[in-house]
């Protein structure tokens, strides 16, 4: 319940009671039980386990009832902002519609209660599941095979470079570098260097693209790949791809496409005829599976001709007679990524929705998510700095250069946004804008809210010029303030003590 | 469909107008995009994508189906799953590293509310604190129950965690290239290290068991040189058997090499001493069991605690307790330097998305059974895996290969193949248990049953009537 | 997202973006679908409707996305109050906690998609599901049937004087009155209007209850039957219960139990026992089935022996052979209440939450529920009038009585609670005082948030005092404030025009 | 347990302590007890009971079962509902104002929102301005569909929606004793009108039909005398048959009488001129086949929308628009003054309870399907329902007795008792429709067969096929 206090009385009064929630451990109360079970129906047997390895009591683990439980995170809950009530445009996250629809058929207890080390004969619906999304990501990406069992972007990337290094290995140097630009996510480095490669950074051109010279210089016969986002952290399309790829294949390397922004060319172009080699892609952007407060996702990863032979195992695999089989003979493997069978369940959400969309949805959401993209590009032009003025596609990154005269910053207009009720977009980043503001509003969104969240973020430029101090001290409607992160970093508390 | 992925580009366009098109997950109709056209100054949707080059755009819709009504799908994913066996319609003593424990009705109903589902990862804890609190007590839950110092907010499962161990390990100690797995560790989580280290130079070291099934202890001393950077074992291990913390640590600490306990039945926790309380240095597993579905594998939750002195080594995201400027206690994101998005090259992980709502799920199912009802679930599990494996031993021609102490798990010998005797099982509604044979040379005899506190007396007593009566169809 | 704001343009923001949403028919816009249905595959034929008989399109009606729907209820539920998020004190509603096993269990295929006009032996699990509700409850009234289906307290008390009215009229004379205490809610009087009689008040003693010599005064020839609440609607229990089920019984008249208030002694004590001879119980209140923002609910009927020929048809019986069926051979019934089989589904949850609980459960459920009643009583008796001193039960009625010198009253306080982020008790019930604060905290609270409302309940109180026209003023802190209900009825506004 | 219910008091009794029990539905456990008994100021529960005299006082626990976990009640509840036969297994084709259509998936789980779930009436609008508005929103699609003024939150159900309606018409009219309802009106809904007002002095007047399955009017114009205050007709009626509702508006107003139209297939209002078109006075009826489940009958949701000149006579809640202190927008229930709270025996109704859950997921319903979507539903039923008609009519024996124009029901005519070519039809996991004999004299061949926009035109083949095998069988 919002609005404001007209008394310091019902100020104190709110926050204790409507917007503080102890944590878990504070409500625990001796001898309260959130739980039954049925009365153990064997006999107890003393010796059951040797005293040795018996624990004690959970030392401060709590006692709370059902009431308590629900209460509690019915309560967190409600000091979140969400898709579901609102406008979330974190850059490069792709917040859409998560469709419930997802939600219920995978929650089938067919799918629910089956096991991941169930033989194949009796899991026949699962591998069905997954041979039909291999198919389906197949004719997106216009990829020969793409494996399911990377359980998120990062978790493909490594799996696509090291399927990048095994191949060049096998053909007698695995090379030493990749290329990477630096508008590039902080995954796609990180797991370079964990396949066991070197960083080499592209400096990108004025249109934040990669310039095909400074390419060509870079590509060296000690480079394995080029990781490449397209289009790139700034919505920008890179042009000249298939270009990179030629310069790319010329030299024996391979071109790998980090596909976190597919959301704005699926149905519209396939990575493939691109000349790319490898792809990942997260299901939980494109594919409207829910983000969960952080996860889980599912990052399946779509491979060219030569690298087929290197992807991880098992793979799904049809026989002639219909029946699907887990298919571990691939001796050029670079082995399993996971554990099972990847976020086997992420898959039913994921194909579910592609069978809602179908061909002509899945263009529609490119289409509409870069024009919702470029009609907020259009109305906050002359209220915010565009760095880079290529057109852009499904998102458009601002900075605060216009704001900084003022002493106002990103992080004050991100914070200011929430008193208006909005999610900030990803903000100081990518880091080749000082003080980026990327906003990707996905297809999901009404032109009414976009226009509202326009209108906020005008009207936040104007109290940039009349007010800045009310920027610079927002949020002032949350539930708490802004915070004190230094401290936390400085002495980490990262668990509760008695 | 299958082989439709080459396509040929320079055929006419037959696409159909962006205007006419309509679909109930987008709200923006043809009179909301010519309004925004407009304003943005172009004539059509096609203009603004006028820098992907024609070459590479597509000139027809892709062949794939849809779209389907809500109708269609349920018919077509419910006639999918209804393909499957499943302990929806089976009586399933499956375990090896995914267990079918007792989900507590609120728990789903919970983790469909929106405000958790449908945001992200905590960026801004203004609009986050629901999240960052959740993760704040899961941390929490995380330390009181493997008795180390700090954990994280997640990972993808327990054998990438695992992966994340050994590679934490080795920040830690530092040239050095080795690393010991216990044989009985889940031979599937063993084989993801090998995957995740194939190009970083590292040995693997495996050491296998003795004839109660724990780690063998003098194949280990004679594994843990000086060149050893983490000893990782497994318990309660793949054949059931719970460890010997102590004698393994000592052989470790004899090298200087970080300890790492491997766990994939989370609810064994609640009755087991935990690795903490036995200097071990890095609990790292699976969280499944803690009320989460088998769902074929995954989405899972892979949990990482260490102690204190390797916080700043940890992957993954951490939640740290801080105050607003009003003073009022709130939480963050924190120690991000250790981050990809900051590090980048240099992070301690790679990871970025993780687990986060099943992470929740398990803090609700902590919270939900507390202090007695984790402690009960073991008991339970315990004394209904006692029961049971009394129960075989007498019986027939089955025997119990290995004889150290086990949590809800037991690996069983029969005269016969593992595979024919579980198809036997198959016809009586049973699905009775995981194969060792593909898992370990000359085990094919064998299978691994698990049992908890959702079997009933009467399950297990069908179990064994079951397998015996397998037993002697096998030998006519 | 609540609490101060610091400027008046952060004010005006919040309630424009984070309180305000929009009607439904105020966010269609031409060509929006929110729904698909497969195509139609038989042929379509022109003439399968005679034109007249066929519609126009339904002019205003809504062209809204699933997003824009999922949205619109998403952001309208979050501002309502409810038990999930904490205290819902309303008296003689008995807001308890919501299993959500019993929303789980609902939900069961088989019973969810099983048809009202099935023959018996294809829905043995629902006719068994009905026979085991009754068998529990005869065991709790301690009577010799109940009809399950009335699907309301309200219909339960037509029902019950019906069959009061017609074993009269079958004995010769169904006489003319219903006597009523002025303390009792209004269905009562509304029932006994529908069901054929006239109302003759009782009025209630200086304890609040019902006088033996003014009972026995007031029950002439004419009497049909006394309807009471117990304990009545000030939470006080009729100590001669018994008395007056023998002097009506003498007279040849019926006592008639309004069981709204079982939750005070389910387990402790049987209205059969009492001598009563019908009560009706909600389900929807003491047996946990959610109130759903006012309904659906439930209100079984049972009945003494002498009542036993003229319940509701059909029952469910037992075969001896173990199956169920419908019994419609009842020639005395006063006929069906209802089509079909009454709120069934509620009956589910209802029979779910009686087998969660058990015999102790139910019992404590009582011992609970008057214990947390009875603490609010002692921590605020000091603060706030008790118009009646007896010795209450799983209530407690306060009165405005040392406010209103300083001109607050109950609406008031009512109103000042909300900024403390607690739901209002029940007000101005029971007419018997004047300013009534009808209290029921339900066994589901734990004693913390018990001491957090009673905290606010005497800040208040100082407020009263100390600043007047704060409290006259709140609510402060909700959606919106105080309402103009007099314009609401004056000009009626019903529907949205556009 | 069946007996008993009868209990002696009198032993001696052998209650467990309070203060030892425990439940996790309750928070406060015995250490709280002993503190709020302290405050309180007594130093047992007991002693908080003493209002009641011993006499009445249970000495022993309930003879019920429990208390059960959830392991339990889901394997119980389970195993119960798994007794039935239903749509979930079978093909159904049962309608007879209960429906089987596309429930929206994002409906369900939006109800289980506890801001929705668990409130009450809104009693106090500040803090229920979310019920209130999607209440006011109901309203309006009441009134939209059925070309009517003003709708009320709701009732139990379209059976008690029809006695609400007759009661209002007898409060206008006055001074007469007399109903019209047609005989095609569903007779479970004109039972209960006979149950309600048993005890008023009205007499209830039934009229007929014609071959064509609707009203007889010749019949209904002598009904109509002077002393009748309302006709009550259906429409799609019992049979199926869409009345005449112009023809019988004349007959009604000629004496004056309110002319009640009650809807039992509340989706034929996308595609059939609705009652207010016709000047009908009061439409009332069912909601449930606007997405609810058929769940045995309950709960649905009762509409009934009326004349604004009869808008004070409304049963039921009324939620109206109006303005805050501060002059925005707001709702709130209003016209109190009807109701039982105020007017106690004079009310126009005795409802306080009702649907609201139903309501909200009816609004739902109605909001994503929309303008467009209630046409289609409408009229995929009306052309699937031709389909079939017209492949029945052809087939072997079939007749279809009535020749009016229907929209998604139709009666079936065999040469024997419908009982046993449906029992018949129940081997091919066909639920093939409702027996009209217990409703209708002499119609114990006729069978009423409702079809929706679920049923695919293979659903259709099969019926009939089964149907005229089912016949065939019969022959022999
Ligand atoms: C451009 C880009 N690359 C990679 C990733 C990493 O994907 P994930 O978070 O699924 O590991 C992200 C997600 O934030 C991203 O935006
Ligand atoms: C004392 C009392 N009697 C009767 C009723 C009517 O019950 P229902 O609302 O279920 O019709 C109520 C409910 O408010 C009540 O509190």
């Amino acid at each position: 319940m919002t609005t404001i206090l007209e008394s310091d009385a019902a100020t104190t009064a709110v926050p204790q009671s409507t917007n503080r929630e102890g944590l878990i451990f504070e409500h625990s109360k001796r001898g309260r039980r959130g739980y039954k079970l049925p009365d153990l129906d064997v006999p107890d047997d003393a010796d059951a386990l040797p005293a040795s390895l018996r624990r004690g009591e959970i030392v401060d683990e709590v006692e709370v009832s059902e009431v308590d439980v629900i209460r509690h995170f019915t309560r967190l809950s409600k000091l979140n902002v969400s898709i579901d009530a609102g406008l979330y445009p974190l850059g490069s996250c792709t917040m859409k519609h998560n469709p419930r629809l997802n939600e219920e058929l995978a929650r089938t207890p067919g799918f629910a209660l089956s096991h991941p080390l169930q033989p194949d004969h009796q899991v026949q619906g699962n591998l069905g599941l997954i041979w039909h999304i291999e198919q389906t990501l197949k004719e997106i990406f216009g990829l020969p095979r793409v494996t399911m069992q990377p359980v998120a972007g990062a978790h493909g990337e490594l799996t696509g470079i090291l399927m990048v290094h095994k191949a060049l290995a096998k053909s007698g140097n695995a090379r030493k570098y990749i290329l990477i630009p630096d508008s590039a996510h902080g995954t796609n480095p990180a797991s370079a260097a964990f396949a066991g490669y070197q960083i080499k950074e592209l400096k990108s051109n004025s249109r934040g693209t990669v310039d095909i010279d400074t390419l060509a210089a870079a590509v060296t016969e000690d480079v394995a790949a080029l990781m490449i986002t397209v289009p790139n952290t700034l919505g920008v399309f890179e042009t000249d791809i298939k270009r990179f790829a030629e310069i790319l294949h010329d030299k024996g390397a391979y071109l790998y496409c980090d596909g976190a922004n597919l959301n704005s060319f699926v149905g519209i172009a396939r990575p493939g005829d691109m000349g790319i080699d490898v792809i990942h892609s997260n299901l939980h952007k494109t594919f409207s599976t829910p983000h969960g407060g952080g996860g889980p996702g599912a990052g399946p990863v779509g491979v060219s001709e030569r690298l087929v032979p290197f992807l991880p195992t098992p793979t799904v695999e049809k026989r002639e007679d219909g029946t699907f089989y887990l298919d571990h003979g691939h001796p050029d493997s670079i082995g399993r990524v996971r554990a099972f069978n990847g976020n086997f369940n992420v898959l039913v959400r994921a194909l579910t929705y592609m069978r809602s969309m179908g061909p002509d949805g899945l263009r529609r959401i490119a289409h509409i998510a870069v024009l919702n993209a470029n009609y907020i590009r259009a109305r906050l032009r002359g209220s915010y700095h565009l760095p880079y003025d290529a057109p852009s596609l499904h998102e458009v990154v601002f900075s605060d250069k216009l704001q900084t005269p003022k002493d106002v910053h990103t992080l004050d207009i991100a914070k200011r946004l929430m008193d208006y009720g909005f999610h900030p977009p990803t903000i100081y980043f990518p880091l080749i804008v000082a003080g980026a503001l990327m906003i990707e509003p996905t297809e999901s969104e009404p032109k009414e809210e976009l226009d509202a969240f326009c209108d906020a973020m005008i009207a936040i430029a104007r109290e940039c010029e009349e007010r800045p101090e009310l920027v610079r001290s927002a949020p002032h409607t949350t539930p708490v303030r802004r915070l004190d992160e230094a401290r936390a970093a400085r002495q980490p508390v990262l668990r509760w003590k008695r | 469909m299958t082989s439709t992925w080459r396509r040929n580009l320079t055929n006419v366009s037959n696409l159909p107008d962006p205007l006419t098109s309509v679909h109930r997950y987008i709200s923006n109709a043809s009179e909301d995009v010519r309004e925004m056209l407009e304003v943005i100054g172009v004539d059509s949707i096609d203009k603004l994508f006028e820098t992907i080059p024609d070459e590479v755009k597509l000139t027809a819709l892709l062949d794939i189906p849809g779209p389907w009504s809500e109708i269609e799908s349920r018919r077509w994913f419910r006639e999918l799953a209804a393909k499957n066996k499943s302990a929806a319609d089976h009586v399933s003593f499956l375990g090896g590293g995914a267990y079918l424990h007792y989900q507590p009705a609120c728990i789903d109903q919970l983790l469909l509310r929106g405000e958790f589902l449908t945001s992200y990862t905590p960026y801004q804890p203004e609009v986050s604190q629901g999240t960052l609190q959740t993760i704040f007590e899961y941390q929490t839950h995380q330390c009181l129950l493997t008795g180390l110092d700090v954990a994280n907010a997640s990972l993808y499962d327990g054998s990438t965690g695992l992966c994340e161990a050994v590679l934490l390990a080795e920040r830690v100690v530092r040239n050095r290239k080795k690393v010991v797995i216990a044989r009985s560790v889940h031979p599937q989580y063993t084989e993801t290290v090998r995957t995740y280290v194939q190009n970083l130079g590292y040995e693997i070291v495996e050491v296998g068991w003795t004839a109660d099934g724990r780690v063998d202890t003098a194949a280990l001393r004679e594994a843990c040189t000086s060149d050893v950077f983490a000893v990782a074992v497994q318990s309660p291990n793949f054949l059931g058997v719970i460890e010997d913390y102590d004698a393994i640590r000592e052989i470790a600490d004899a090298c200087g090499a970080v300890k790492i306990a491997v766990i994939t039945e989370a609810t064994s926790l609640g009755i087991l001493t935990p690795p903490g309380a036995h200097g071990f240095d890095i609990a790292v597993g699976e969280g499944q069991a803690w009320g989460i579905p088998t769902q074929f594998g995954g989405p899972y939750v892979g949990f990482m605690v260490v102690k204190d002195a390797l916080k700043r080594h940890m992957p993954g995201r951490l939640v740290g307790e801080t105050v607003d400027v009003d003073g009022r206690r709130a939480y963050v994101l924190t120690l991000a330097t250790r981050e990809q998005h900051i590090r980048r090259g240099k992070a301690t992980s790679n990871i970025c998305t993780n687990e986060a709502l099943i992470a929740l799920g398990a803090n609700m199912y902590l919270s939900l059974m507390g202090k007695e009802g984790l402690r009960e679930v073991g008991e339970q599990c315990l004394q209904k895996t006692a029961y049971l494996r009394k129960k075989l031993n007498g019986a027939g021609s089955i025997s119990l290969p290995f004889s150290g102490p086990v949590y809800n798990e037991i690996v069983v010998r029969t005269p016969f193949p593992a595979t024919q005797i579980l198809a036997d099982l198959e016809h009586e509604k049973i699905l009775g248990g995981i194969p060792l044979g593909p898992f370990y040379e000359g085990h094919d005899n064998d299978f691994l049953v698990a049992v908890t506190e959702l079997h009933t007396r009467e399950n297990l007593d069908h179990f064994v009537a079951a397998l015996t009566a397998a037993i002697s169809r096998e030998r006519r």
